[in-house]
């Protein structure tokens, strides 16, 4: 039960180069809901926040240099959300 | 479930008894079965009989034995659950429409030609169709004897229907939880033959029209029914969840506004405050807040209905 | 700290002195055992309450029309016996109690992985069942709402809600934070050795039930804040005045309350995993087939909340995808039941107390059991759903097998948790008494529900009668059983007769540290060579 | 008690089993924000029309703002796990300095976004809101409980990095024990994750 808290130093530039994606991504989302794309717009919103968020567990949150249980278990858990919103909405989509 | 009054009492009975006895034949041979076999083993296997125990691990042929059979069994139950289900759903086209209508702690039919009623009554044979409408909170519409069960939510529309082959005068319930008196929101469904049916409606048309001018303490009778009043209210003098009737009109009542005691006599004005903001006077001892304001259901004419039925138990 | 002193004097954690003195010692002490304990008094004395409230619906249905009090007086103890049984009696039950007292020994560590954490989820949950219990004391009265507090009754009513909602919210912290600490102490403090199929059953069916604590309990919290919401800020999430779904309410509360049956029954079954292989002197029947259904259950478990709404008027496509995933989720039990069966195959059986317990469950879970696939079925639920069938399917289930777990479980490790025997011989008088009872108690339930009459209801007409009385006979006969019992162990707590380390011939490692165990529970962390069960 | 085995009453100490704490505590958060993205979803698929105008209320520039700080926010606190292991104080208390900083900002046009709402007449439960129609009601509803959650969280990030600070002020939090740092960063993560959600849901998708 060693304690390898320095296993992974990532380096400021990694995390510099990950702020500026992100905000670009922001940028761009804000930017593409401007332009109407009608049902799709959900849909590329959703998606580019899917994105970020992916790469705040992965880099922010360190998931990359997690074990592979971690990533498991994170993995797992937006599996279930994303499957109890799907069942959830078996009910409204069909009423 | 398996009982013989109400056989036919819905076409739904037969089929829904029978899924039902398909499962509960299966629980009991498994319950028996189970149950036996480890009877048996406690017995054969105790220590004074079995001293030394075999050592097993276990056994994939079995496991797997004990595990298909089951899931078989499992989807036979829930295609004959589901099948049962889905005529429920299957509403004919030509059925009569009703609206039955709940709140808090009655319920009350109104038929295509605008007649109200407290009891349920239906032609016999012939698809009825339930529009069910929850005025307060969520009620459900239970009829044993059809083997039927609807919620009713308020703001949501939702449907049964039924069609019963057999006369008879079955209990209807509310059977989702509604607060003070949900275990006295009951009502009843009559079958006739078709004939009497239309009869019965000719007569209470008939009835209705006649009354509805000259007598104007019948008529206060029927808002009664129609808004479920007595559910709460009662004629005799009685304390139910709200005050009687009885007396009312003329009396000099104590009663709290605004958390201030005051006396008040019991007129029109009073009898309408009553019912359109019921509770700014809170007659002393009953609880506020159980009874829902009536004002854009109760109209000025029913009122004047109201009033003189009132008067009557009064004099 | 040194070898030499704890090995010459024995002290067992009981007898330990801290920081503190009295109950002192106990309220702020980090042990798992000791936490384990106050667990046990807390939710056992709250257990009374409950069954003290059970009892006077009983005697209140005994005959149709007013018995012995007025509706709404019975409408608050349904809500308050069902709130108290369900989330301070069984949620917490057996992980809390068992699971902190031989979790950690069962896997050989000296304390769970947050000993601090502990301590809080405790505290966590004393407050929040003040909390709730101030609902009773506080102007407006106790709340009517049953303990699944549907909107929109639940912010029409006038009785005290926020308390009982609040209370509620808070206790879900404290199975959250059980949840986590087992989690972690499985993942890091198993001994050396012991591979993840070399643990044994009852910490597998805490390790789902904590997964299921962590992921299921957030959503209710988060519905008891919206009620929160709705009553204090008058949002309308719920309100159908105000453009709210009603229904969307009860989806989140099942989406929680679902899986939080399987909270109750997962551990209920862990234990009974562990008292069959010791009476039976046998190593359990097919391990793997047990463990894989133990997560089968947990994960499928989370799918099946929509067969509490069948009536509610849902989509058909829920509807039958729901009745599908329900009867998937029966067939993991089902092979649990065999292999419990098939462990008794060619045993040596020692009849004591805690396996009469554990023989009786499985009698009373499978009648429970079966009978849920009779409200699983989408036609025969539209006809039982909310009537007396459901209240008999989820006593048989809750209290027969979650409570006859427990009941066995405290038998079974009563010696080690006080290191006294209880008499045996009262205690199987007890269990006959209880068993007779129960079964009396219930299943007249099952007829009435059959018979069209529906729950949560004060007065009945004349025809439920006869069922009713055998009913309301039948919870008499338990109580004596009940009292057989509680004072037996009290008995013994106080004056049994002291024990071995090992009075049953267990294999797992509880077994074989003193009993009672001491702070630390093994001088030596102990390396693990063997299977769990290996009786040869 | 020779070994090295660890006893839980001993100054002891798992870093790892800490962290597998946090993270099931952070699935906990994620669930609790899950019930009500559950409970948007349903009501936006009911109510498409007004949800789509509701939004048009909110300020795309003010949320762009918000949600740029907060990333930056989440990038210095990252770059703080770093900086302590580099054996930094004076750069780590700086990064967590700025951390603290833009979350006092976030808080700041928060304050200025609902008192704008408020000064509307716009709030829950308000007179206005109930005119505006059932769909207005329930995102604004949605709006303010969401946004105010997740204020909450802000602020209990903001009390765990301000102790954070604290501690590694007076050096009882240095590069051999950086736990409660990277537990902090994770949970300040957090927050940045749900915030990345709600930004689309109530600015962006009108
Ligand atoms: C510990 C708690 C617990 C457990 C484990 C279960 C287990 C099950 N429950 Fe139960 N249930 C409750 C507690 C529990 N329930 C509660 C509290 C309520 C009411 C809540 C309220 O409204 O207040 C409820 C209500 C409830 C309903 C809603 C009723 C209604 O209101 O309309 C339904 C419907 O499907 C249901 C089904 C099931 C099923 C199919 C199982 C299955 O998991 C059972 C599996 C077990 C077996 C099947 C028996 C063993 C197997 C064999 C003997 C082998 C043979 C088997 C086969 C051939 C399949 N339950
Ligand atoms: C663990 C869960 C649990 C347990 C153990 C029980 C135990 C009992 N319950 Fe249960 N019950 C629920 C969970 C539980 N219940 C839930 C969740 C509901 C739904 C609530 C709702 O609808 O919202 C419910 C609803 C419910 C109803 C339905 C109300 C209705 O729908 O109208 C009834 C009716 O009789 C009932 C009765 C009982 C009885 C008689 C007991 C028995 O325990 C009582 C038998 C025992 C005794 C009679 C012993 C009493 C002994 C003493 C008081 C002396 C003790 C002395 C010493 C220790 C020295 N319960
Ligand atoms: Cu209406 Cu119960
Ligand atoms: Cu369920």
């Amino acid at each position: 039960m060693e304690n390898h808290n320095d296993s992974h130093i990532v380096p400021f530039k990694t995390y510099g180069i990950i702020l500026a994606v992100l905000i670009v991504l922001t940028l761009i989302s804000v930017a593409v809901t401007q332009i109407d794309l009608a049902s799709l717009t959900v849909f590329t919103a959703i998606l580019l926040a899917s994105i970020k968020s992916g790469i705040v567990l992965v880099y922010f949150m360190h998931l990359k240099f997690d074990n592979l249980m971690m990533k498991i278990f994170v993995t797992a858990v937006f599996v279930l959300v994303a499957l109890v919103m799907v069942v959830t909405f078996l009910d409204y989509n069909y009423r | 479930m398996i009982d013989k009054t109400t056989q036919n009492a819905s076409t739904f009975v037969s089929q829904v008894d029978s899924a039902f006895l398909f499962i509960f034949g299966v629980a009991l041979f498994f319950l028996f079965a189970i149950t036996a076999v480890m009877v048996y083993y406690i017995y054969r296997y105790q220590k004074s009989k079995n001293p030394v125990a075999t050592h097993i691990e276990g056994s994939t042929k079995l496991e797997i034995v004990w595990t298909v059979i089951p899931t078989i069994l499992v989807l036979v139950m829930f295609s004959y659950g589901w099948s049962g289900w889905k005529n429920q759903r299957e509403i004919p086209d030509d059925a009569m429409p009703v609206k039955a209508i709940a709140r808090m702690w009655s319920f009350a039919f109104e038929y295509p030609n605008g007649m109200v009623t407290d009891t349920l009554i239906v032609p016999k044979d012939r698809p009825i169709k339930l529009d069910l409408v929850a005025q307060d909170v969520i009620h459900s519409m239970y009829i044993p004897a059809f083997r039927v069960k609807q919620d009713m939510v308020p703001g949501k529309k939702s449907n049964i229907w039924f069609e019963s082959e057999r006369e008879g005068k079955y209990e209807i319930f509310c059977a989702e939880y509604c607060g003070l008196r949900h275990s006295y929101m009951m009502s009843a469904v009559k079958v006739i033959p078709e004939g009497d049916f239309d009869k019965w409606m000719e007569e209470n048309k008939a009835l209705e029209d006649a009354t509805g001018g000259t007598n104007k303490r019948l008529a206060g009778v029927s808002v009664l029914r129609k808004y479920g009043c007595n559910a709460c209210h009662t004629v005799d003098g009685s304390k139910l969840v709200g005050p009687s009737y009885k007396g009312i009109i003329g009396s000099t009542r104590t009663v709290i506004t605004d958390g201030q005691e005051r006396q008040v006599v019991g007129d029109e004005d009073y009898i309408r405050r009553s019912i359109y903001e019921p509770n700014a006077d809170i007659v002393k001892g009953f609880d506020k807040g159980l009874m829902l304001s009536y004002k854009d259901q109760v109209t000025e004419e029913e009122l004047q209905h109201l009033i003189e039925y009132f008067k009557s138990l009064s004099e | 700290m040194s070898n030499q002193e704890t090995e010459t004097n024995y002290v067992s954690f009981r007898e330990e002195k801290g920081k503190y003195k009295g109950i002192l010692a106990w309220i702020f002490s980090t042990d798992h055992k000791r936490i384990g304990l106050l667990y046990l008094y807390s939710i056992v004395s709250f257990f009374i309450i409950g069954v003290g409230l059970g009892a006077a619906m009983k005697l209140e249905l005994l005959a149709p029309g007013k018995t012995i009090m007025d509706p709404a007086t019975y409408n608050a103890i349904f809500t308050l016996h069902g709130v108290i049984m369900i989330f301070l009696v069984v949620v917490p039950g057996l992980p809390a109690v068992f699971g902190n007292f031989f979790l950690p020994i069962m896997i050989g560590a000296k304390d769970v992985a947050f000993p601090k954490l502990n301590l809080l989820s405790w505290w966590v949950y004393v407050v929040g069942a003040l909390i709730a219990l101030s609902a009773l004391f506080m102007g407006g009265g106790p709340p009517d709402t049953g303990w699944t507090f549907y909107a929109p009754y639940s912010f029409k009513t006038n009785t005290n809600m926020l308390p009982a909602v609040l209370g509620a919210f808070v206790l879900g912290f404290s199975s959250i934070l059980t949840g986590i600490n087992f989690i972690v102490t499985i993942h890091r403090l198993r001994a050396p050795g012991m591979s993840w199929f070399r643990l044994p059953l009852f910490p597998w069916t805490l390790y789902g039930t904590a997964w299921i604590q962590i992921l299921a309990t957030p959503i209710v919290g988060i519905t008891l804040l919206m009620i929160v919401g709705e009553r204090l800020l008058n949002i309308g999430f719920f309100d159908p005045a105000l453009g709210g779904d009603p229904i969307l309410y009860q989806h989140l509360f099942w989406i929680y309350s679902h899986p939080a049956v399987y909270i109750m029954i997962l551990p209920a079954m862990g234990a009974i995993s562990e008292i069959i292989p010791t009476f039976a002197n046998k190593s359990i029947f097919g391990y793997k087939a047990i463990v894989i259904s133990t997560l089968a259950i947990a994960f499928v478990g989370y799918f099946v909340w929509g067969h509490h709404m069948f009536t509610s008027g849902m989509s058909g496509t829920a509807l039958y995808t729901f009745s599908f995933l329900t009867f998937l989720v029966a067939i993991p039990s089902a092979i649990k039941v065999f292999n419990w069966v098939g462990t008794l195959h060619k045993a040596s059986i020692q009849l004591e107390a805690p396996f009469f317990w554990a023989a009786s469950f499985l009698f009373v879970f499978m009648i429970g059991g079966l009978s849920g696939l009779a409200l699983g079925a989408l036609a025969t639920n539209v006809h039982l759903h909310d009537t007396a069938f459901v209240v008999a399917h989820f006593h048989f289930i809750v209290f027969g097998g979650v409570g006859f777990a427990f009941m066995g479980a405290i038998h079974y490790w009563f010696p080690k948790m006080y290191g006294r025997m209880y008499n045996t011989k009262v205690a199987t008088t007890g269990w006959l008494f209880f068993f007779i009872g129960f079964c009396t108690l219930y299943l007249p339930m099952f007829f009435l529900g059959i018979d069209g009459m529906p729950r949560r209801y004060y007065d009945y007409v004349e025809r439920f009668h006869g069922p009713n009385i055998v009913s309301t006979i039948g919870s008499w006969v338990m109580i004596i059983g009940l009292i057989i019992i509680i004072a037996n162990l009290i008995k013994g707590a106080y004056s049994g007769a002291k024990t071995s380390k090992n009075p049953w011939g267990g294999r797992t490692l509880e077994w074989e540290v003193d009993s009672p165990p001491t702070l630390e529970n093994f001088e030596e962390i102990p390396v693990i060579e063997r299977s769990p069960y290996d009786y040869r | 008690m020779s070994q090295t085995i660890t006893v839980a009453h001993d100054i002891h100490r798992d870093d790892e089993g800490s962290k597998i704490g946090m993270w099931l505590f952070i699935f906990t958060e994620l669930l609790l924000f899950a019930g009500l993205f559950i409970v948007y979803g349903v009501y936006r698929y009911l109510n498409p029309v007004a949800f789509h105008l509701a939004a048009e209320e909110l300020n795309v520039t003010v949320g762009t703002l918000n949600t740029v700080i907060l990333l930056c926010s989440s990038a210095t606190m990252a770059m703080a796990s770093t900086a302590i292991r580099m054996r930094k104080k004076a750069l780590t208390l700086t990064l967590l300095g700025i951390t603290l900083f833009i979350a006092f900002m976030f808080m700041v046009n928060k304050y200025f976004e609902w008192k704008g709402k408020f000064g509307h007449g716009i709030f829950p439960g308000s007179e206005d809101l109930l005119q505006l129609g059932h769909g207005d009601t329930l995102f604004f509803g949605l709006y303010f409980f969401m946004t105010g959650l997740h204020a909450l969280h802000i602020i209990i990030g903001f009390i765990l990095i301000t102790i954070v600070a604290v501690r590694v002020n007076n050096n009882s939090l240095t590069s051999e024990n950086p736990v409660l740092l990277d537990n902090s960063g994770l949970y300040w993560h957090l927050v940045d994750l749900i915030w990345i959600f709600l930004f689309p849901l109530f600015y962006l998708i009108a």
